[in-house]
Formats: C-alpha cells, structure tokens, sequence
C-alpha cells in the first residue's frame, strides 16, 4: 500500500475525530457527568449548523469575516439553547428512568428536524467553502486544505481546556459530584441546580461548536444530526463514559478506523465503528477509560 | 395532507359531462416529505399545487375536480400500507410519486397484483422497473438512469478523446452500482482502452468524502465519473475541490448534478475553475429552450413567480405526470363516453405523447417507459440572472440515440 | 376501593370486547385492517421488547434487529429456498432465537445504558450486513412476497390469532416462576445472585424469549407488507419499540399492546392531517414524559384505582 | 434563637408526612429528635436543611424566614448537615469530600480542627468514598459536616454503624463542639441512652407530630413517654 | 461439626489489609458474633465467605466442603445465605413475592411453565412470613413496610433458601427498640426452633451478648480474640480496641 495515501488517509481521519469528538465531549459531560441521556444532543449540532449558515452565508455573504463571526456567535447561542431545554423539559426528567430522558429527548430530535424545516427550508444547503480563502498545502499529489488543519488543531485545543477544567479546577469535581449525588451537595452549600444547567450550557456549546465546525465542510439538511448521535454514542461506550480523554481516545480510534475501512476495506464502512464498539465493550465492559460502575455493597 | 383544490369557477360547474361522477378526482402522491430527503416532497408539492389549480381553475378533469393527498416515502416501514391506505381508504383512484428505487420495485407486485390502479412513477430511476417487469398499470413519465449514462459514455467517447484513466463513485445502493454498470459498459464498447479503478461507494448522507477523494487522487484518473444525488453531489463538489481533486482531473461528470437543488447547493463559489463539470438530469429547466418551446417557458415564469426560485428537475416530472393522466383520461372518455376504467387509462396512456416542460414525452406501449431527450451540459459559474451555476454548452442525444430498446438493459434483473 | 372479584371481571370484560372488536375489523375496511393488522404486530414486538425491558430491566436499542431476523428469514426462505408459508414460518422462528442466544449472550452481561448501546451496535451491524449482502436483496430488500389465502381479510385473522396467542403466551410466562425470577433480576440484580439466581442465565432467557416473539412480529409483518428491506433494523424502529412501550406503560402487561395501537393510529391520522407529522409525534411524546410518565394504560390503572 | 419550626406540614408525594411540627433550636443546645424508624425525623432534618419545602408552615433560622430559601443558600448561611446513610460521593476520595463541603482546597489548620474531633479520618483520606466501610463513611460525614464551622449542625442518625469505642469518642466529640458554643439537632431512633449528656433538650416525634417535649432522661425515666414515642 | 470455616483467609486492597490471614469457625447450630472496630474487615470477611469478592489466599469450608471462589448463587444451592448491612430485597415485588423467588429459586422450580404463586410455594411462603410475623404484610411491597420489617423480610428471605448457615451483616442497625427484640427473638429462633448456624456482624453490644454462643473480636483485619460473652467483655485488648 502507498505510504502516503495511509498518511493522507489517517489525516482525513483526524479531522471527522476532531468534529466527533467537540460532539461527543459535549455527550459525555451531560451524559457521563450529569447522567442524562440527551438524544437530541446532535439537534444541537444540527441547529450549530444552520446558525452557521444564517451568519455566514445570510447575513456575511460568504466573507472570512462571516466564518470569525459565526465561531464567535454561534456555539454560545446553542449552549442557551440546550440551558434553556435543560431548565424548560429535561429538569423535569431526573426524578426518572433514564428511559424517560430517551424519550423525551427523541421527541425533541423529531420537533427540532421540523421546526429546522420549517425555519430554513426543506433544501439541503452548503456552506461556501472556506478553503477558497484559507487555501491549502501540497502534499505528492495530495491536497491538504488549511481548514482541516485548524479543525485537528481545534479538537485538540478544546481537549486541552475540557481536561484542565474537569482534572485541576475545583468546579469540574462539583460537578462529577452534584451528578452522583446531587442532594447532598446541595446541602452542601452548592446551588446545584445551576450547575446543571452550566453543564448543559457547556455540553450544548460544544456540540454547536462541533455544527459550525462541520458544516463549513459538509451539507446542512434537517435530520442532520441523526448519524453524529449514534457516533458520538459509539465513541463514548468505547472511551468510556464521562472521560474527556476517553472521548478523545474513542474519536480518535473511530475517526482514523472509520477512514482507513473507507480506504482499504470499503464493504467494512457501516459496520466499522459498531464492531469496535462491540469488541471494545466485550473485553472492557465499562471502555477504556471508564471507572467500574459503583455496586452496593 | 392535502393539496386543497380551489374553488372551481361557475362556468366550469355547469357544463357537467355524462357519466363522468360529480365527486371530486383523488390522486395519491408519495415523496419523501421528512428528514434529510424532504426537499423532494416539496418540490412536487409545490408542482403538483401549481398544476392541480391549472386544471381545477380551468374545470378539472372531465369536469371533477382534482385533489391530490401525499404521504411521506420516509416512513420506511410503512411504505406500501401507506399507499395502500391512499387507495383503499381515501379513495384515490390513481397514484403518482416515488423517489426511491428500492420502494418503487417494492411498490410494482402490490400495484400490478393487489391495488389494480394505474400509478405513474416521477422520480426513482432504476432501470428494472421497466426493464424487467412486464408492467400493466405502472408508468415512468421521468427519465432513468440508463439513457443519461449511455448518453455520459457517447459524450465522452466524442468529445473527451484524450481519456485513459478513469475513477468513479456512487451512492452505496442499487442505483450507484447500475449506474456504474451501465456507463461503464457502454464506454468499454465506445473506448476499450481505458482503465477503471476498482468503483468506490459512499453511503447515503456521507458528510466527509475525503478519504474517498484520496483514494482517487492516489490512482491519477483524468475523468472521474460520479453517480452521487442530491446533498451528497453537492458536498462532494465542495470537497473535491479543496482536496485539489479538480487540479489534477480534466473532467467530472455526474448523471445527476443538473438538478437545480443541488446547483443552488453546490453555488458559484464551489465550481471549479480548472477541470470541466458536466451535469445531465431529468430536466433542465433552460431546455428545451423557452424561445422554441414556450410550454417550457411558461412552466419556468409561472414557477420562478409562485415560489422564487427556478423549477428543479422532480416538480417538472410530477406536474407532466398530472397532466398526462389528465391526457389519458380524457383521451378515453372520447372512446368510451364513460368515465373510463383503470383498463381504459391504462390504454390510453400506452402511446400517448404528452407535451412536458421538458419537452415532449412519449409512452412506450411495450414498456411503460416515458422517452424523451437527453440533454449534458457544462458547470458554468456566475451566469448573470442566475443565483446558482447552470449549464452551459448543452449537448443534447436524441432518445432514440440513448434509449435501449424496451425491455433492454445493461443491469441484471432479477 | 372495588373488591378484587369486581376488578378481575372489569378487566375480563375490557378483554373480552377487545377481542370481539377486533375480530370485527375486516368489517371496518380493507385499510382499517390493514392498520390495526400492523398495530396489532408493532404491539406484539413492543410487548416482547417489554419482557426485557419492563420485566427483566433491560432497555434494548436494537430490538428491530429480530424483527428483521423474523421477517427476512421468512422471506429469504418463500422467495430463495421456495419453502411454504407454514415452514418459513417455523424457520424464522428458529432463526430468530439463534440470533437471540448469541446476540444475547455477548450482551447481558452488560446493564444499563451499556447494554443499550451494545444492542444498538448489533442493530446497526446487521442493517450493514443486510445492506451489503445481496441474498438478501441488498438495499432493495426482498418484495413481491405472495400473501397467504391471496386476501387480506383472511391473512388478518392468522395475524390475529398468531398475535394473541403469543400475548398469551407471554401473559403466561410473566406469571410463572420464570417471570418472577426475570422480575427480580431487574429490581435487584445483586441480591438476587444471593438467592442463588444465574443473573446472566435469567438474563439470557428473557433476551432469547423477547427475540423469538420480535422475530414472530417481523415474519408475520413481511407477509402484511409483501416485502421487507433494512430499513426495518435501523435503530430508529427500534426506538419505536421503546416508545411505544413507554406510551402505553411498561410496568402493565397490556401497556404495550396500548401504545402500539395508540401509535399507529395516531402516526397514521398525523401524517394524512400534515406534513409535519413527525414534529406531531415528537410533541406527543414529550408530552406522555412530562404528564403521563406511567403510560397511558398506567395512568388509567393509577385513575381508577384512586377512584 | 438558631432554628425554628412553626407547624410545618410537609408532604411527599400525595402522603402527609409531617403533620404541624413545631420545634426550635437555641443557641449552644444540643438537641435531640427521637422517634422509631418512619416517625418522621429526616423529614423534619431535610425541612430544615431545605431539601424539602412544607406545604404549610415556616422554618426559621437564625431568626430569619427561610421557608422559601434554597438548600445551599441555607449551608451558606451556616447550616452543616450530616445526612442520614452517610451519602458520601463514592468517586471522590474523603479529602475531596471535604472540599466540596467546603467549596474549595481546606486550609491546612481547619483539617487540623476537624482531625481533632475524628482523629481516625487521617488514615484514610486519600482513599476513594466508595471503599470507606461503613463506620468509616460515617466519620466522614460528620468531619464533612463540621468542615465550614456551622453555627447549626444537623446530624441525622450520626451513631449508626458506629463501633461502641468510636460511639463513645464522637457523642465526646459532639459534646466538645456543643460547648464551644455550636448548636446541633441529632436525630436518634435506636439507643436513645448514648446521647445521655450529650442532648440538653429532647423532641419525641411520632406519625409527624410532636408527642415529647422535655429532657432526655425524662424519656429514659418515663415509661409513658416512651409508650408514646415508641408506641404500644 | 463445623458448619462453616475459614482458614488463614487473606485479602488486601492495595496496601489496605482489610483481611489478614484470618482463620475462624462456626459450630453447627451455634450463634457466632463478628465484632470489632470501624474497619476492622468485618464485611470484607463476610463478602470473602459468600462469594462476592475473591480472596488473595486462604480457603474456606462450608459443612466440610471447600467453597473458596465459587460464586454466591452456586453457594446459596450448597446451603449459604446471607443477608445485608444495608437491607435489600426486591423492591417491586410483594412480601410475599420476595419470598416465593427465592422458594423457586432454591427447589428448581424456576420455569415458563410453573405459576409463580403455586400454591405449593405459596404455602411455605406463608408459613415463613408467619414465623418472622410478616404475614399479615404479605401483600405489601417493601416501599410500604417500616426500616424494621424490611430487615425482617430480608433475614426471612435469606431463611427461605434453605440455608444451613446464614451470615447476617448489622441486621439491627437502625432498629429502634421494639424492633431490635423482635430481631433478637428471630436470630434465636433461627438456631432454636430452625436450626440454622449463624454467623453475625453487629455493633450493638447488647444484642450481641443476648444472642451469641461465641464472639470473635477482628481488629485490623486480624482477629483479636475469641471467646464467650464473659470472656470478650472482660478481655483487656478488647477493652482497648473496640469497646473503650
Ligand atoms: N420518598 C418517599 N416516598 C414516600 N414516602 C416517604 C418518602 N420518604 C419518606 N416517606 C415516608 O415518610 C415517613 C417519615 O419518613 P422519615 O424518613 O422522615 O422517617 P425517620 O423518622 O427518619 O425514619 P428512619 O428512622 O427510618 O430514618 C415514613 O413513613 C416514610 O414511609
Ligand atoms: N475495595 C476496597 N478498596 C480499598 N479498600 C477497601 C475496599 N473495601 C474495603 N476496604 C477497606 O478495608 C477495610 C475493611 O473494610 P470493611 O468494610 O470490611 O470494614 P468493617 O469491619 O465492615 O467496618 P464497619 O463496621 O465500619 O462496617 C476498611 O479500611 C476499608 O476502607
Ligand atoms: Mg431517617
Ligand atoms: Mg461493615
């Protein structure tokens, strides 16, 4: 096999991992940290899209500027959003199953696909291409376009700040703590009801994030956010839940396999990331950055 | 949901034919109407209510007026219960749409075997649904695939002589690979020098063609031809073009990228400036050429000022499909002086020709299969009075260059 | 309080006239049969999803998985191997449970949202296979199947008859001792492994049980629709699986049963009344989580005994 | 006067639990909330602490009405709580549980302070809450509880799962910080005997009603008082 | 004869000796006491026995029989029942519920074809919940039942399985008076009348010396002392460690 083609290959790799994984930190902090399974995480992502779209197409008409605006504006407009859910809906969830945050989350993902419909159309749209004015580096006969550069770059910084936050910084232990064991640390002098809803913020501005990265590159559509979802699931059960790292690990082993089976393996594409998934899950039961579930003794 | 019909005016109402039923005329449609293919739905909607309120305004058909409900092809499951449901429990007596292949062949047993009505199929392209099938009530108004891809292949072999390598990609479903099957086959007997690389498919909704476009890059073609629809024609424009897949190609064709949805997607930003893109379709909305052909021309303004933007191809198939019932019904009742049967629409839509915004159609009696022009054209960027990129440098393949004979196909069936 | 005697009969009673009613729905139309015919399955499958879920306390993401074990086994076998009706039938049976004991045994020895994502992964694995496999139709699936007696209305009674008797069957099995221990193993896994409960052999069994009676829906619902395609193992039938379960009330046998005709009936009325029908359903569901978190059916048990 | 209960009613889940409690709390009081299991007593702990709101009535702290005020508002004012089970975070070590209670890194000197009431604690602070045993998990409530200096201690159960030595140390602890002026309401529902000396004051609850108001040893001594709180 | 036996068990946690080579016994039909200060190991030690967690080293007999690392429902079938610090049974389920899985449980029965409340069961249920005064509770869950029955019901279930020795962590903690002596007359009755040997961990002294034919002393994952009630109470490093 061309050496260069795996290099390129594993490049092409790192920059869906880069998007996967701005959406899947965002999971795995509401779901890992705070316990709530928000299926419509990837509307959130679908909506950092569109906003994206409104700003840089809309508003900037394809300028650089239009792209600096919408990075800036975007991903903490999508937090309100997913605080706003939080407060409005999914509070109301806690004192049940999990199964119940499923399903009212699912009915968030099928209001959110129409009301995207309703709002900016039933059409596919696309963003202007934003290497027309960042262009790109020659590599052999192979292209490597400065935006996926800054998209590995950003992956990686968003990693960086996330693991410093939750490792070294008092308020990122709150946190895992008012999602074991919410009461008490409430009785503890914590307002933990606005802890829940920074982390939703945070959470939902990650994943925003991760639309107004991606779509630069892809195709907005309602129902966009349906196949990120489940990825971003599969790379936090590998991972391991409410790891950050773990998130780094499962985007970076789902992004580089995923794009290497496309390359040299293609019958293997769909079911790529589910078979890691599974094998992942069958020897460490709980992936591979996860602390055992706690058992009652 | 229903197409609500206008009020039909007076003058319409009085002259009431015999043994026409004074009930109103129901039409079952099926698009796709949710999710990430709902742009197609809209589109025949906003067709289908353009011709419903020609005809009604104008006294229906036969005097009853039309209606047209829809359901959503992206309720997976229930596809056929859905249409039968159009059939059985609200009374349409004839049925239009279909976008996916795969339903449409699902749909021919129920529709030729159980429902006995006369459906006329406007989108979905697979060349075994007339090819294979000895079809008694079902009908193709649109183009297929095969006629475009043996048109794609004479194209080349005329005009881009130079070839020698050539790449491909298709959607990762049965109609990439008979897309494939079919133009690669004809070029073969046109250019048997070339080389193909091994065919490369990409699932439905792929977000990220980069590996894809490495690959390519890494065999060197000159001409890469891609089958890929939609959204997904659109991205893989956008990228190829920042992973410098246009430097190093001379042409890029797809069957399918002269779609004004997918223009409009794709806008005059992404167009590349070195290698030639040329697009072909079901219809473009230029062709035939409003000067000669008013009809078209008509379609287009009368479009362009309901819903501001220029006609895409499945609006123009769904309102010729209402208007070629409209044809066979009345054809009928000529012959009859009755309401006609299933039987006798079905009679008269075998050899009809009926003037469509794409030109005029003809029905093969043998096949069901509606014929008319191929057209390619060149990606051309910053057409003035455009907001999107056309096609320029029109080629046009009569169909009896391109059509197989009836029953006559590259793909396997069965 | 009405005494227990009254409240067994009252609820005879309701069955009795479901029953009755639903032998009486050829009358009501051909779609009419068609509905409640394909109700009648998506609850048959919700219903055995729910002796995993609501039961045994496994939430199952993939579940539609053994619906298209179920329905493509019994096509593959029509269509490909030329079998009747009657064998297809038992093979799909067999099939389904194969799937189930395997599938079953890589995944209960997970819990919670872990076995929920592993059982998504194995849906989506198999959707792949499906997709990819030409003998079985690849993307176009396998169609044209010939319905049994030729008509409807006949094929809607062996729906009916096949759909109850599994009800009871599965009725019979939360009764029985099996049922209990399944009960048990959801409440309480790790006493229960102190009352000398096999946790994962329990498991097993109900994962293996739900299988066969999924796979019992999706044959019987190739032959309603004479045709089946991947679609069917998408995770999001699987989520119909669940909601279903949840509108109806997982905690009440019947609940199920309930949520699958309210579905039906209402994903039908939404999509005929407007084009945004999904965002109809999408409202109804966050609206069962937020004032009826019991169920339809749970509520109204929960009404009338407060009563 | 540090805290205050004036016919509370409080109700969870349909189910009248409290049923007009009144109680209070006075400065440097130890006071003592007895009744049998299901009596009541961490519903009225909770009302207090604010984990629970009442549907009629008011609570009072520090001669504030604090009926509307959140929990955490409540622990900033100076409430500590020890809640019933323990409730220690199994994820984090007992030196981050700590810290949460305190709201950041505890200075060197206040670990000193605490250490000194449970000195056992040093053994095992940098092991994680969840492999605590029991008795252990229960010193480090209570350290977890004094950790901010509250002006009100609210200890639920404190003595449960306690090994009879470690009883005797912490009900000495206890009496050590009644006297240095801090306040404290210890509920108790087995052996009413160990809070001798320790309680100034004594509540029995029963059904949600007060049916005891006096000393400890008046209940120790009375049998009908005992009739009443534990029932016949 | 030795109901139950440990010999020279060890189990650490990292540096933490939770058990440290401890080797004790249980005669048949006697009530043995496991005592001693927070940490000491005592439910390490217990969890060792029953299965829930390996030990590093040592073995341990049940009725003679080795029963080192086989799990705990394999153990519950060789006559091994215990109950929790914290009560625990099936939540949903009623009373008597609780009481019939375990029946069917134990005799074999568990199958899609045998009613779950065959009356077979049933009866034994019944007469169970009736010597542990439950059957009156029969049909409650035990979300309705108070901290003391719940214990109850959870000693009742551990007695359904037809144990030969049953290990019971702190089963009075948290009782209040009353339902301390109920508790205390069940433990008796258990060895009395129904002839289970029982091996209890317990904080409540008084319970202890009333109940205990034996107390064994653990201290640092050691055992300390072993001896009748008379003796331990008067032993000096007893004093020191445990009862200050
Ligand atoms: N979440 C709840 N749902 C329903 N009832 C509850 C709930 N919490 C408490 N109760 C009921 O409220 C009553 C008082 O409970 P509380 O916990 O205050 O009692 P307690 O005196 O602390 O008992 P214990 O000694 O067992 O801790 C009990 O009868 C209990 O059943
Ligand atoms: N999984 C574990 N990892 C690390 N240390 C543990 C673990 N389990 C128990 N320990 C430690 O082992 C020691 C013995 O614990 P165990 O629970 O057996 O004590 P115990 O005698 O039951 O105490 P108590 O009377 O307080 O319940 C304790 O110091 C405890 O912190
Ligand atoms: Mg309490
Ligand atoms: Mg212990």
């Amino acid at each position: 096999m061309d050496p260069g083609l795996i290099l390129v290959q594993t490049f092409n790799g790192l920059v869906y991992s880069s998007i996967l994984f701005l959406v899947s930190s965002g999971l795995t902090l509401i779901y890992g940290i705070m316990r709530v399974l928000n299926l419509a995480h990837g509307s959130l992502y679908m909506v950092g899209a569109y906003l994206g779209i409104t700003v840089v197409l809309y508003l900037m008409s394809g300028t650089p500027l239009g792209y600096l605006l919408a990075f800036l504006a975007v991903p903490p407009l999508t937090g309100l959003l997913g605080a706003a859910l939080e407060r409005g809906l999914i509070r109301r969830t806690y004192e049940m199953g999990e199964e119940y945050q499923l399903l009212l989350t699912f009915g968030l993902i099928l209001i959110f696909d129409d009301l995207v419909k309703m709002i900016w159309g039933p059409a596919y749209i696309n963003f202007p291409d934003p290497n027309a004015f960042l262009g790109g580096f020659r590599f052999g006969e192979y292209k490597i376009p400065v935006y996926h550069i800054l998209l590995i770059a950003l992956g990686f910084s968003v990693f960086l700040v996330l693991w410093a936050f939750f490792s070294k910084t008092f308020t990122g232990k709150v946190m895992r703590a008012a999602a074991q064991d919410s009461e008490v640390v409430e009785a503890m002098g914590v307002d933990v009801s606005k802890i829940f809803v920074y982390s939703f913020f945070l959470g939902s501005l990650l994943s925003g994030l991760g639309g107004i990265s991606a779509g630069p590159l892809y195709t907005a559509s309602p129902g966009m956010g349906t196949d990120i979802i489940v990825y971003s699931f599969a790379v936090i059960v590998i991972g391991g839940m409410g790891s950050v790292p773990g998130a780094l690990a499962g985007s970076l082993i789902v992004g580089v396999f995923r794009s290497l089976a496309i390359a040299f393996y293609p019958q293997m594409e769909i079911v790529v990331v589910f078979v890691i998934m599974a094998l992942v899950l069958l020897v460490k039961p709980t992936g591979l950055f996860g602390a055992p579930e706690f058992e009652r003794r | 949901y229903n197409l609500a019909p206008k009020p039909t005016p007076e003058k319409a109402k009085a002259g009431k034919l015999p043994g026409v039923p004074s009930e109103p005329l129901k039409i079952g449609g099926m698009w796709f109407i949710s999710g990430k293919f709902g742009t197609y739905g809209d589109m025949a909607k906003k067709a289908l209510n353009m011709a419903v309120e020609e005809i009604n305004s104008s006294g229906g058909i036969l005097g009853r007026k039309v209606e047209v409900t829809l359901k959503d092809e992206a309720d997976r499951e229930n596809v056929l219960k859905n249409i039968r449901k159009m059939v059985e429990e609200e009374g349409a007596e004839f049925l239009i749409g279909i976008d996916s292949s795969g339903d449409v062949l699902k749909l021919t047993p129920v529709v030729e075997n159980e429902l006995h009505v006369v459906t006329i199929i406007t989108h979905a392209a697979t060349p075994k649904l007339t090819a294979c099938n000895n079809l008694h009530y079902m009908f193709r108004i649109s183009m297929y695939e095969e006629p475009i891809d043996i048109a794609a292949a004479k194209l080349v072999a005329e005009k881009f002589k130079d070839v020698k390598k050539i790449a491909s990609i298709g959607p990762d479903y049965a109609y990439g690979y008979d897309s494939w099957a079919i133009f690669s086959n004809a070029l073969k007997k046109l250019l048997p020098d070339v080389t193909w690389m091994e065919p490369m498919y990409s699932k439905l909704g792929t977000e990220d063609f980069s590996t894809y476009i490495d690959k390519m890059l890494s065999y060197g073609p000159d001409l890469v031809f891609s089958s890929l629809w939609g959204g997904d024609a659109a991205t893989f424009v956008k990228q190829a073009n920042s992973k410098g897949l246009f430097d190093s190609i001379k042409y890029y064709l797809n069957p399918m990228l002269g779609a004004t949805d997918t223009l409009k997607a794709i806008g005059d930003g992404n167009v590349p400036a070195k290698a030639e893109v040329w697009g072909s379709g079901r219809y473009w909305f230029l062709y035939p050429p409003h000067d000669v052909y008013p009809l078209n021309k008509n379609f287009v303004n009368k479009f362009k000022s309901k819903y501001g933007e220029y006609p895409p191809y499945v609006s123009a198939t769904s309102y010729t499909a209402i208007y070629a019932l409209k044809a066979a019904i009345e054809k009928a009742y000529v012959a009859k002086g009755a309401w006609p049967s299933q039987d006798d629409v079905v009679a008269a839509l075998e050899g009809l020709a009926i003037a469509g915004p794409m030109g005029p159609v003809a029905i093969r009696n043998e096949d069901h299969q509606g014929v008319y022009s191929v057209f390619w054209g060149k990606l051309k960027r910053g057409a003035p009075n455009y907001p999107h990129p056309i096609l320029d440098d029109l080629q046009i393949f009569d169909f009896g260059e391109v059509f197989p004979a009836p029953k006559q196909t590259y793909v396997k069936c069965g | 309080m009405q005494s227990e005697s009254e409240e067994v009969s009252f609820e005879q009673i309701a069955i009795a006239v479901g029953i009755i009613l639903l032998a009486l729905v050829p009358l009501a139309g051909r779609h009419m049969t068609h509905l409640v015919a394909s109700a009648l399955l998506l609850s048959l499958a919700a219903t055995s999803f729910n002796l995993l879920f609501g039961y045994t306390g496994l939430l199952s993401f993939g579940h539609a998985l053994f619906w298209g074990v179920g329905g493509y086994t019994l096509a593959v076998m029509m269509s490909r191997f030329g079998l009747g009706y009657v064998e297809s039938f038992v093979m799909a049976v067999i099939m389904s449970a194969v799937f189930g004991a395997v599938i079953g045994f890589l995944c209960v020895r997970h819990t919670r949202i872990y076995f929920a994502i592993l059982t998504l992964a194995f849906g989506q694995m198999f959707y792949g296979v499906a997709v990819k496999w030409d003998f079985l139709g690849g993307s176009d699936g396998i169609y044209g199947l010939p319905r049994p007696f030729n008509t409807l209305e006949l094929y809607y009674y062996v729906i009916l008859a096949i759909t109850l008797a599994s009800l009871f069957i599965l009725y019979k099995i939360t009764r029985s001792s099996l049922g209990l221990s399944f009960m048990a193993v959801r409440d309480n896994a790790f006493r229960a492994k102190f009352i000398g409960l096999d946790v994962s052999r329990v498991r097993l069994t109900s994962f293996i049980i739900s299988s066969i009676f999924s796979g019992v829906a999706g044959a019987l619902y190739v032959l309603l629709e004479t045709a089946i395609s991947p679609e069917t193992m998408l995770w999001t039938h699987s989520a119909e699986f669940v909601f279903v379960t949840l509108l109806g009330g997982p905690r009440v046998f019947l609940g199920p049963l309930v949520g699958g005709f309210i579905y039906s009936f209402l994903a039908d009325v939404a999509m005929s009344a407007t084009e945004y029908w999904l965002l109809v359903i999408g409202v109804v569901l966050v609206a069962i989580v937020l004032f009826f978190p019991h169920g339809v059916l749970g509520y109204f048990l929960k009404w009338r005994e407060k009563r | 006067m540090i805290a205050k209960l004036e016919d509370v009613v409080v109700e969870i889940k349909g189910v009248t639990v409290l049923r007009g409690v009144n109680l209070e709390v006075r400065e440097g009081e130890a006071v003592a909330l007895i009744g049998r299991n299901g009596a009541g007593k961490t519903t009225t702990i909770k009302t207090i602490m604010g984990l629970l709101r009442p549907k009629s009535g008011r609570v009072y702290l520090l001669d504030e009405d604090v009926t509307q005020k959140p929990a955490h508002e409540r622990a900033n004012m100076g409430i500590g709580y020890v809640p019933e089970g323990r409730r220690i975070i199994p994820d984090l070590t007992a030196l981050e549980n700590l810290e949460i209670a305190y709201g950041g890194k505890v200075p060197e000197d206040l670990l000193e302070w605490v250490l000194q009431f449970v000195p056992d604690l040093k053994r095992f602070l940098d092991r994680k809450g969840l492999y605590l045993s029991g008795g252990e998990q229960q010193m480090l409530a209570i350290a977890r509880g004094l950790i901010r200096k509250p002006k009100l201690l609210l200890l639920d159960e404190p003595l449960e799962g306690l090994a009879p030595k470690i009883t005797a140390i912490v009900t000495k602890t206890l009496k050590q910080i009644r006297d240095e002026g801090f306040s404290m309401l210890i509920s108790e529902s087995g052996i009413v005997k160990r809070l001798e000396g320790l309680a100034t004051k004594a509540y029995g609850i029963d059904r949600g009603e007060i049916v005891y108001e006096g000393s400890l040893e008046g209940i120790l001594s009375d049998e009908k008082a005992r009739s009443r709180i534990w029932g016949v | 004869m030795k109901a139950l036996e440990t010999r020279n068990l060890r189990k650490y946690f990292g540096n933490v000796r939770a058990v440290d080579g401890v080797s004790i016994h249980v005669d048949q039909g006697e009530i043995v006491s496991l005592v001693g200060p927070n940490g000491a190991g005592k439910t390490t030690l217990l969890n060792l026995i029953s299965g829930l967690i390996k030990p590093d080293s040592g073995e341990v007999y049940l009725m003679g029989e080795d029963i080192t690392g086989k799990s705990p429902n394999q153990l519950v079938s060789k006559g091994l029942a215990r109950c929790f610090q914290i009560s625990n049974v099936f939540e949903d389920l009623t009373v008597l519920e609780n009481l019939l899985v375990a029946i069917h449980s134990i005799s074999g029965t568990i199958s899609m074809t045998k009613r779950l409340d065959d009356s077979e069961a049933v009866e034994k249920a019944m007469k169970i919940l009736k010597e542990f005064n439950l059957d009156v509770k029969a049909h409650l869950t035990p979300k309705e039942l108070s901290h003391g029955d719940r214990k109850l019901l959870d000693v009742a279930i551990a007695y359904s399985l037809n144990p030969k020795v049953i290990l019971l962590d702190e089963p009075t903690a948290a009782m209040s008076y009353r339902e301390k002596k109920t508790t205390v007359g069940v433990i008796k009755k258990l060895r009395d009348q129904l002839r289970v040997t029982v091996l209890l961990v317990e904080h409540d002294l008084d319970v202890v010396y009333e109940v205990s034919d034996r107390i064994v002393v653990m201290h640092q994952g050691q055992i300390l002392s072993v001896g009748t009630p008379e003796e331990v109470r008067e032993d000096p490093k007893v004093k020191e460690v445990y009862l200050g």
